[in-house]
């Protein structure tokens, strides 16, 4: 199939809804874009499945490469291999979720699925393109929708978080520009030409001393999008401001971004600079992990609580990717898929709390699992999913990245593996505080005129919610119980 | 030989031919506003049209005057932003009794330009900056009750008048130096001798005054602030660019024996601009002195492409220009409608703008992303060939700074946008019909703004023209 | 023959219970519920007991020795080549053995709660997630590969919170549950490191290879882990210790022993068949499964001896102190796990005979039952007074008969007195500890005499001591409780003349343990004044245990107290870790680190404030920095920058 | 003939560069100021002329830039002035510190 589907049918969809009238059209049609995006995505994981069954060797299948700017040989190019196909799939799933749960969205509601559109749309063209052009394109393309979802329909001090969302994730491309101009000029084809074309550059091999130089340009800058230390103030604001479904695109999908650009500049670009600075990336991404476990602790508003562990969560990707081991990339490719889901759940759960609750302070919530059963059981599985429990995708991610960088047996990053093990405790001690406190003990809604009384305002989940929570529960446990599929199709 | 005179210099023909028709039609007979815009619109169109058809290069006057695609390219845009201003001003023109004058007096610094661009002699290029700068001021004042309008043009007229002093000095020391006034001939006499760096320097000078570089921008700012919005999109696109196309093309033919010099003083001054651009655009309230210091700014991004010297550098500028042509004309449009139907110009005045005027808020914020280099608008583009050209030289430093500074610009060019979509206002500026000639334009620009970047062709085409070395 | 056919259904029913009653039970089953899982787990049973048979009686022994037999075993997940985790069914005497006690026990508790728990509104969430924990519990038990036995391992982990926390809007029941799966967690922490390192040096997952290439004779695999040292330590020693430290938190050993006493908030069922009868017991088996590999290291087995032997030690004495009837039977859950634990380890001491092997599982497989028959016993006479406190009791032996008698018959088999199913496998435990190490023969005899006294005090103090204050309301309850404590209570009786060893010897070779009468003198005497002092305290209610306490004062406070064991970790956990290193550090990232992001900003808009004046205004200034800017450049550029 | 040699006559045109230039900061009547930067001109029409005479006496290029150069200052001070003359009719002064309306 045409890759270039994944891009033109967001597109469209985008276009059509501005075309729309009527909240119901607009979500319907919203709607229906996006499980047409989910079925592409299948429709491609099964060609993509076939080919490899019958044989197909290349690195990248279902390649389009048509010559964009010809003087500076820029390509748009794009292919897939198993690691961006399970990015897609995340990609979505995380969609039609994100729209299921802002169904009942009033205000300016075509722009909220416009902009929501538009940000799959980058994410699609990010994990699908093999230029470095195309690929720095559609990472800023995913940025001003953000700016705006946060800044319109965001709560608290909304426009300040996205601002500040805004700025450092742009900040982070301008260093990606950066590492990517100095890759550019540092790649000699047989042609005499620069190149951005990724397969290509791993092709040819940059000069050692040009990739101890921009590794950090690039590294650090789609680091910021995946919240490397200390690069990772924006994400607790910008989640917590988000309003639901731009919460989860941006936890569920956007911070992946970056842990897909860290993933390709490590492994395919400049690998000998990746080896040379591998322990500073372990050290920041070991930091991330215990320290952003540890703020998590502390917070009291439950979005500020998956915010931080999301920031906990990605640093096992970047030690995944740190370690360089076969086993442990595996483990961060799988880690973001899952994080992906998990949070995105995560998210969707606390947005229906506060749908009906009016608050997301921990200390004034309580026992709602009497009152909405199926939210509660929603948040329980989010929570046990992210501190790692077997069978569900947390897990299987957490262990493989441990099991990976274990190989390595330098003592120091020894001790960074038993650092990021111990986090998992600390997970579970703050997702079990908060769990216990919401979900179970005695019924409590405080600070928000809501009496604590089961009714209309304390209904359980929409046939909407429904579905979104059990899109993503579906992927959930698709990978803890069979971590297999996602294996072979990550390394094959 | 005739012939060729007529087809080399048809641009400036055409134009002249306009302003004479003008000229006759004020003394002559008394047409309404309304038809003479239509006219001259219409004119214009046919301008930009004639301006494809029929080139070819060649020199008239022994070198005063040449011509070669890139620059009927360049001339072409400069028409096309013309036509562009002058749909855009429609609305402010109507109630103006001085309509004719002031297409005249645009049209003679359109002329001025197009002599600039192909002036192949210091005395032909001093000539065309001139007619192309002193009409400005008048036009500055066109606004003629307003204090502001006639400080500004004042300000403007001081300065340029001594900022072409200085320039005038440069040349002299040039003439003095090389004995010639020929760019072509000029080239085998510059060695980077202290007296040529002066030189050089004065020259820059008189340049960097056009395009306000930093340090000799100061009346920027005031000058955009004061005038009527039409004059500032014209002094912010159209003048700058034109002098943007002579200053390279100087650059790289005249000055090329001491590149190694002019690289570090672009060096300086890029970053000097953009940062001085970026950080006093944090604080405007006044929109078009806030589109002034940003246009300061999108001057530090052309250097740093400038200072790559390559064919890829000139591409990236022209290409760039163009863009910026739609880009800012784009912001000017709404800004011009605005305060044209109802005077206001601050940036607060712009608070809840989106629930009133959600087309113009569309309008303006693609203009600004294309102006802050968000794909997929081709600012984006524009810029990062820019700066991929300026990383081309292998100055990264320069790169990194500019990229941290696009942070700055984002910054401020966000600001609007949140003030459009997001902050809350009492009384936001009333739901505003748009006329049909701003429409038109507004529809040019963001028609631009998004075919311009995506085809690659375009770029591609102005790459196939450009030089370097 | 080939077991895989129905062997996957053991485990694979149970869960197929919990999905369909988690998803559909409190719509569709809310009140059968009960039938549909106990059902379910029957069937599970009875190929349970098939599998047993066929193992132990027919084709389980290969030229006189048990052969263990993957039954089935499916990639999970591969790591890299020769490095997966293995989804099997291991089936060899030892989890054949807990396959029968696992099932067997949850029926029966599957079965009590059918009357235990009428009524509960979440009847049905109950019975899926006993569904759930039997899985796990089987999973553990037959799992081929140690990170297959972590997973099954933290998921009876969970199912074990889950049911902690079953009457969730109760606070405590909360706690109890968050601390639960803290503790094990953290204990955990040490098992996943464990794993990672023996995987690392064996370079397999898989017990069957990892033991063979360990043990080999000329390991190399082994040199390597013996070989490097961290902090003076082996490397075999950490992995070992570290596994063992899971082990030690699922079997609340002292001093991660904290969680158990209060998992008591469950329904009392759920104790008898987690926190008695399988889950805890879960940290002797795993090092049972690992049991060869221990051998290789001395050290860690004395660790592990001394380990049990002080729980089983404090754990008795603080039973004696307790009130509350279920954390009575906790504490001397913990006890008995330690007897357990030390007769693993013991052997060490000596030239190592599989004798503690037996005696530690033989002991397993009884105390199962008599404590479960005990959990069930007391969760009868909750069920029937509604309360758990032994001041409130006594006198019930008229009112409730038959769970009068089988908790007798429970508290003889756990106080060792012949012949019930304790005296026998206490006998082994006790022999191996003679034969290795007197200390803790000792230990193990004074313990036992104190098991004797505090089981007793329970007896008496719930059947006799005081007449019953209660009048019969409600019966002692339907056929469905009291089949299961019969059931029990016959169990306890007849499992201990098992000859063991004959099944469950350490390298599959049947071997005969004999116990000279001549031992058993003292161990049972030492029982017998243990309830004879009960029987004096207690028998009649009278002043003596308070003046005992009185006499004791703050000795009999700080065992009371459970030696301040929970004040400390509250101390460590809320003083140092939360305000200690969580509070820094989300301080540091409000103010540090965003703090230097939002200072970046600041300081932009400060300078941008401060040079504003250049724009001045006057356009004579504006003439001045134009002339300035050229003369510089014109100096910088001809003088300096060449 | 040629007696004064190039060097005296450029030390004028400087000179008189400068002297335009002082004026142009220092006076703050518009209408000087504008006669200050006629000033500067004159000094660049003087090299013009002095170089073309004495390095290139064969062309005539800068002289005929120098000419150039008068008649655009005519223009320019045309211009000026008028807008001057505006500017009093809002200013009701001719004074250039009168007019710093807009800045920062």
């Amino acid at each position: 199939m045409s890759l270039s589907l994944l891009i033109i049918l967001p597109l469209i969809t985008a276009l059509v809804l501005l075309f729309c009238n009527g909240a119901k059209q607009v979500r319907a049609m919203a709607l229906s874009g996006a499980v047409m995006q989910l079925v592409l995505a299948f429709i491609l994981l099964f060609e993509y499945w076939q080919q490899r069954t019958t044989g197909n060797p290349g690195i990248m299948l279902f390649e389009e490469d048509h010559l964009w700017f010809t003087p500076l040989n820029i390509h748009y190019h794009v292919g897939v291999d198993g690691i961006s196909i399970a990015m897609i799939l995340l990609t979505a799933f995380v969609t039609v979720a994100g729209i299921l749960v802002s169904w009942s969205m009033e205000k300016l509601n075509k722009e909220f699925f416009f902009l929501l559109t538009l940000l799959s749309m980058g994410a699609y063209g990010f994990f699908i393109s093999l230029d470095l052009f195309t690929l720095f394109f559609f990472l800023e393309v995913a940025v001003i929708p953000k700016f705006l979802l946060i800044g319109i329909w965001g709560s608290g001090r909304a426009a300040y978080s996205a601002m500040k969302l805004a700025l450092m994730l742009m900040g982070g491309s301008a260093l990606v520009f950066v590492g990517l101009a100095g890759i550019y000029f540092n790649t000699q084809t047989t042609g005499g030409t620069h190149t951005f074309d990724l397969l290509q550059i791993a092709q040819l091999h940059i000069p050692v001393e040009a990739q101890k130089i921009f590794f950090p340009f690039a590294f650090a800058g789609f680091g910021v999008f995946t919240a490397l230390f200390p690069f990772h103030t924006w994400v607790p604001d910008g989640h917590s401001s988000a309003p639901t479904a731009a919460s989860m695109f941006l936890a569920g999908i956007s911070m992946k971004l970056g842990g897909y650009g860290c993933l390709r500049v490590a492994t395919l670009l400049m690998p000998d600079a990746a080896h040379y600075y591998s322990g500073i990336i372990i050290l920041l991404a070991t930091i991330a992990i215990i320290y952003g476990a540890f703020a998590t602790m502390m917070q009291t508003d439950l979005k500020y609580i998956n915010a931080y562990s999301s920031v906990s969560h990605c640093g096992f990707v970047l030690l995944g990717i740190g370690m360089l081991t076969k086993t442990a990339v595996m483990g961060a490719v799988m880690q973001m898929v899952s994080h992906g889901l998990m949070t995105a759940l995560f998210f969707a759960a606390i947005g229906m709390l506060y749908d009906r609750t009016h608050t997301r302070q921990v200390a004034q919530l309580g026992g709602l699992l009497k009152v909405m059963p199926f939210i509660a059981a929603v948040f329980v599985i989010a929570g046990l999913c992210s501190l790692g429990l077997p069978g569900l995708s947390g897990f299987v991610a957490e262990v493989t990245v441990f099991m990976g960088a274990w190989q390595n047996a330098d003592t120091l990053y020894r001790l960074a593996t038993i650092l990021a093990c111990a986090s998992i405790v600390v997970t579970a001690v703050y997702i079990l505080r908060a769990m216990g406190k919401v979900i179970m003990g005695p019924l409590q809604v405080e600070g928000s005129g809501i009496t604590a009384q089961p009714g209309a305002l304390l209904a359980d989940a929409g046939w909407n919610e429904k579905i979104a929570a059990g899109l993503l529960i579906i992927g959930i446990l698709a990978i803890g119980i069979a971590p297999f599929w996602l294996t072979e199709l990550i390394t094959k | 030989m005739a012939g060729d005179f007529f087809i080399l210099m048809k641009h400036e023909l055409i134009i002249t031919v306009i302003i004479f028709t003008l000229l006759l039609l004020k003394i002559g007979s008394d047409l309404s506003n309304k038809s003479l815009l239509n006219l001259v619109n219409g004119l214009l169109l046919l301008n930009l049209a004639a301006g494809f058809i029929g080139n070819q290069p060649g020199m008239l006057f022994n070198e005063m005057f040449l011509t070669n695609p890139l620059i009927v390219l360049e001339k072409n845009i400069l028409s096309l932003g013309t036509l562009i201003v002058s749909l855009q001003s429609a609305s402010w023109l109507k109630q103006h009794e001085h309509v004719a004058e002031f297409y005249i007096l645009l049209l003679c610094t359109l002329l001025g330009m197009f002599f600039m661009i192909s002036a192949g002699n210091l005395l032909m290029f001093y000539v065309g900056l001139e007619l192309s700068s002193i009409p400005l001021a008048a036009m500055a004042n066109f606004d003629l009750g307003k204090r502001k309008s006639s400080e500004a043009a004042m300000k403007f007229i001081i300065s340029s008048a001594f900022a072409s002093g200085l320039l005038l000095f440069g040349i002299s020391l040039v003439y003095g130096a090389t004995g010639t006034l020929t760019f072509s001939e000029m080239a085998s006499h510059i060695n980077g001798s202290p007296l040529h760096i002066f030189a050089f320097v004065l020259l820059l000078a008189g340049f960097g005054f056009k395009i306000s570089v930093v340090p000799f921008h100061l009346w920027t700012a005031d000058v955009y602030e004061g005038a009527p919005v039409a004059v500032t999109s014209w002094l912010s696109v159209i003048s700058k660019g034109s002098v943007l196309f002579v200053f390279i093309s100087v650059l790289y033919t005249v000055f090329k024996p001491m590149a190694a010099t002019w690289y570090n003083m672009l060096f300086v001054l890029s970053v000097l601009t953009i940062f001085t651009g970026n950080l006093f655009a944090i604080r405007q309230n006044n929109i078009k002195r806030f589109l002034a210091f940003s246009s300061i700014a999108q001057i530090g991004f052309i250097l740093v492409g400038i200072t790559g010297s390559s064919q890829l550098g000139t591409a990236s500028l022209v290409y760039f220009v163009l863009i910026y042509v739609f880009s800012n004309l784009a912001a000017f449009g709404v800004v011009a409608l605005v305060s044209a139907l109802t005077g206001r110009e601050q940036v607060s005045d712009y608070k809840g703008f989106y629930k009133t005027n959600p087309v113009l808020s569309w309008v303006l914020t693609i203009a600004l992303f294309s102006l802050a280099g968000v794909p997929p608008t081709a600012g984006f583009f524009g810029k990062f060939f820019l700066l991929l050209s300026g990383a081309g030289k292998g100055n990264y430093v320069l790169i990194t700074i500019a990229a941290l500074n696009m942070i700055i610009s984002f910054y401020y060019y966000l600001r609007i946008v949140k003030a459009i979509f997001m902050d809350a206002n009492e009384q936001p500026i009333e739901r505003l019909t748009i006329p049909g000639y701003p429409k038109l334009a507004m529809i040019i620009c963001v028609a631009g703004i998004i075919v311009t970047g995506l085809v690659g062709y375009v770029y591609d085409y102005i790459h196939s023209l450009s030089f370097g070395f | 023959m080939n077991y895989s056919s129905y062997i996957a259904l053991i485990p694979l029913l149970p869960l197929a219970g919990f999905v369909l009653l988690g998803l559909f039970g409190q719509r569709r089953f809310s009140k059968s519920a009960g039938i549909l899982g106990t059902l379910i787990l029957l069937a599970a049973t009875v190929l349970a007991f098939y599998t047993a048979y066929n193992y132990f009686f027919v084709s389980g022994k290969v030229n006189g020795v048990y052969q263990p037999v993957i039954a089935l075993q499916y990639t999970w997940l591969q790591f890299s080549p020769g490095m997966s985790i293995d989804m099997g069914i291991l089936l060899d005497p030892a989890s054949v053995m807990m396959l029968v006690v696992v099932t067997f026990v949850s029926l029966m508790v599957h079965v009590f709660s059918l009357g235990y728990m009428k009524g509960e509104n979440r009847f049905a969430t109950y019975y899926a997630f006993l569904g759930l924990f039997t899985f796990s519990m089987l999973g553990l038990v037959l799992s081929t590969n140690i990170f297959q036995i972590y997973i099954f391992w933290e998921l009876v982990g969970v199912s074990s919170f889950l049911l902690i926390g079953f009457y969730y809007d109760r606070p405590a029941a909360v706690a109890a549950a968050k601390k639960a799966f803290i503790v094990t967690r953290f204990a955990d922490l040490g098992f996943l490191i464990g794993i990672l390192i023996l995987a690392f040096y064996s370079g397999t997952l898989d017990f069957g290879t990892m033991i063979q290439r360990l043990t080999a004779g000329d390991s190399s695999q082994l040199a390597q882990m013996t070989g490097s040292t961290f902090l003076g330590i082996s490397i075999l020693s950490w992995a070992l210790t570290l596994v063992f430290m899971g082990g030690a938190g699922k079997s609340a050993m002292f001093p991660l022993h904290i969680w158990l006493p209060d998992a008591m908030e469950g329904p009392t069922p759920v104790s008898a068949l987690i926190h008695a009868a399988t889950m805890v017991v879960a940290g002797v088996y795993l090092v049972a499964r690992l049991y060869p590999i221990y051998q290789l290291n001395v050290s860690v087995l004395q660790l592990i001896t001394w380990v049990g032997a002080i729980s089983a030690f404090l754990a008795a004495i603080i039973a004696c102190t307790q009130t509350d009837i279920k954390r009575v039977l906790a504490y001397s859950t913990i006890s008995q796990i330690g007897y357990m634990l030390f007769a693993l380890g013991v052997p060490a001491y000596s030239i190592s005979s599989g004798t503690g092997y037996t005696a530690s599982l033989f002991h397993l497989f009884t105390h199962a039952f008599f404590k479960s028959l005990l959990f069930l016993g007391a969760g009868a006479v909750i069920h029937f007074i509604h309360t758990n406190e032994m001041g409130q009791m006594g006198g019930l032996r008229k009112l409730m008969p038959l769970t009068h008698l089988t908790f007798l018959i429970a508290c003889l088999a756990i106080a060792g007195i012949p012949p019930f199913a304790g005296f026998f496998s206490k006998e082994e435990i006790l022999m191996t500890a003679w034969q290795s190490n007197r200390t803790i023969y000792y230990i193990a005899l004074i313990t036992s005499g104190i098991t004797a006294f505090y089981m007793f005090r329970l007896y008496f103090c719930i059947f006799w001591n005081k007449p019953s204050t209660h009048h019969n309301d409600h019966g002692e309850g339907a056929l469905n409780m009291k089949l299961p404590l019969a059931l029990l209570g016959v169990a306890a009786v007849v499992v201990g003349f098992i000859p063991f060893s004959q099944y469950v010897p350490v390298d599959g070779r049947a071997k005969e343990m004999t116990i000279p009468i001549s031992f058993s003198i003292a161990p049972v005497a030492v029982a017998l004044a243990g309830i004879g002092i009960a029987w004096a305290l207690y028998y009649k209610e009278n002043q003596r245990p308070q003046q005992l306490a009185a006499a004791f004062g703050g000795l009999y406070n700080t065992i009371r107290r459970k030696f301040y064991f929970d004040e400390l970790y509250l101390f460590i956990t809320k003083k140092i870790i939360f305000n200690g290193i969580a509070k820094p550090a989300a301080w540091i990232d409000k103010y540090v680190v965003d703090g230097l992001m939002n200072g970046l900003g600041i300081a932009t808009t400060r300078v941008s404030e401060s040079i504003k004046a250049l724009q001045s205004g006057r356009v004579q200034a504006y003439a001045i920095y134009f002339f300035g800017g050229v003369i510089a450049l014109a100096v910088v550029f001809i003088y300096w920058w060449k | 003939m040629s007696s004064i040699p190039l060097t005296h006559i450029l030390f004028v045109s400087t000179a008189l560069f400068f002297i335009g230039m002082y004026g142009l900061f220092t006076r703050r009547n518009l209408i000087t100021m504008l006669m200050s930067i006629e000033l500067i001109l004159n000094s660049v029409n003087i090299n013009f002329v002095a170089f073309n005479k004495y390095l290139y006496p064969d062309k005539l290029n800068g002289v005929f830039f120098s000419l150039f150069i008068i008649t655009i200052a005519a223009a320019e001070a045309a211009v000026a002035i008028a807008i001057i003359i505006n500017l009093y009719r809002s200013h009701r002064s001719i004074d250039v510190e009168e007019t710093q309306e807009m800045k920062y």
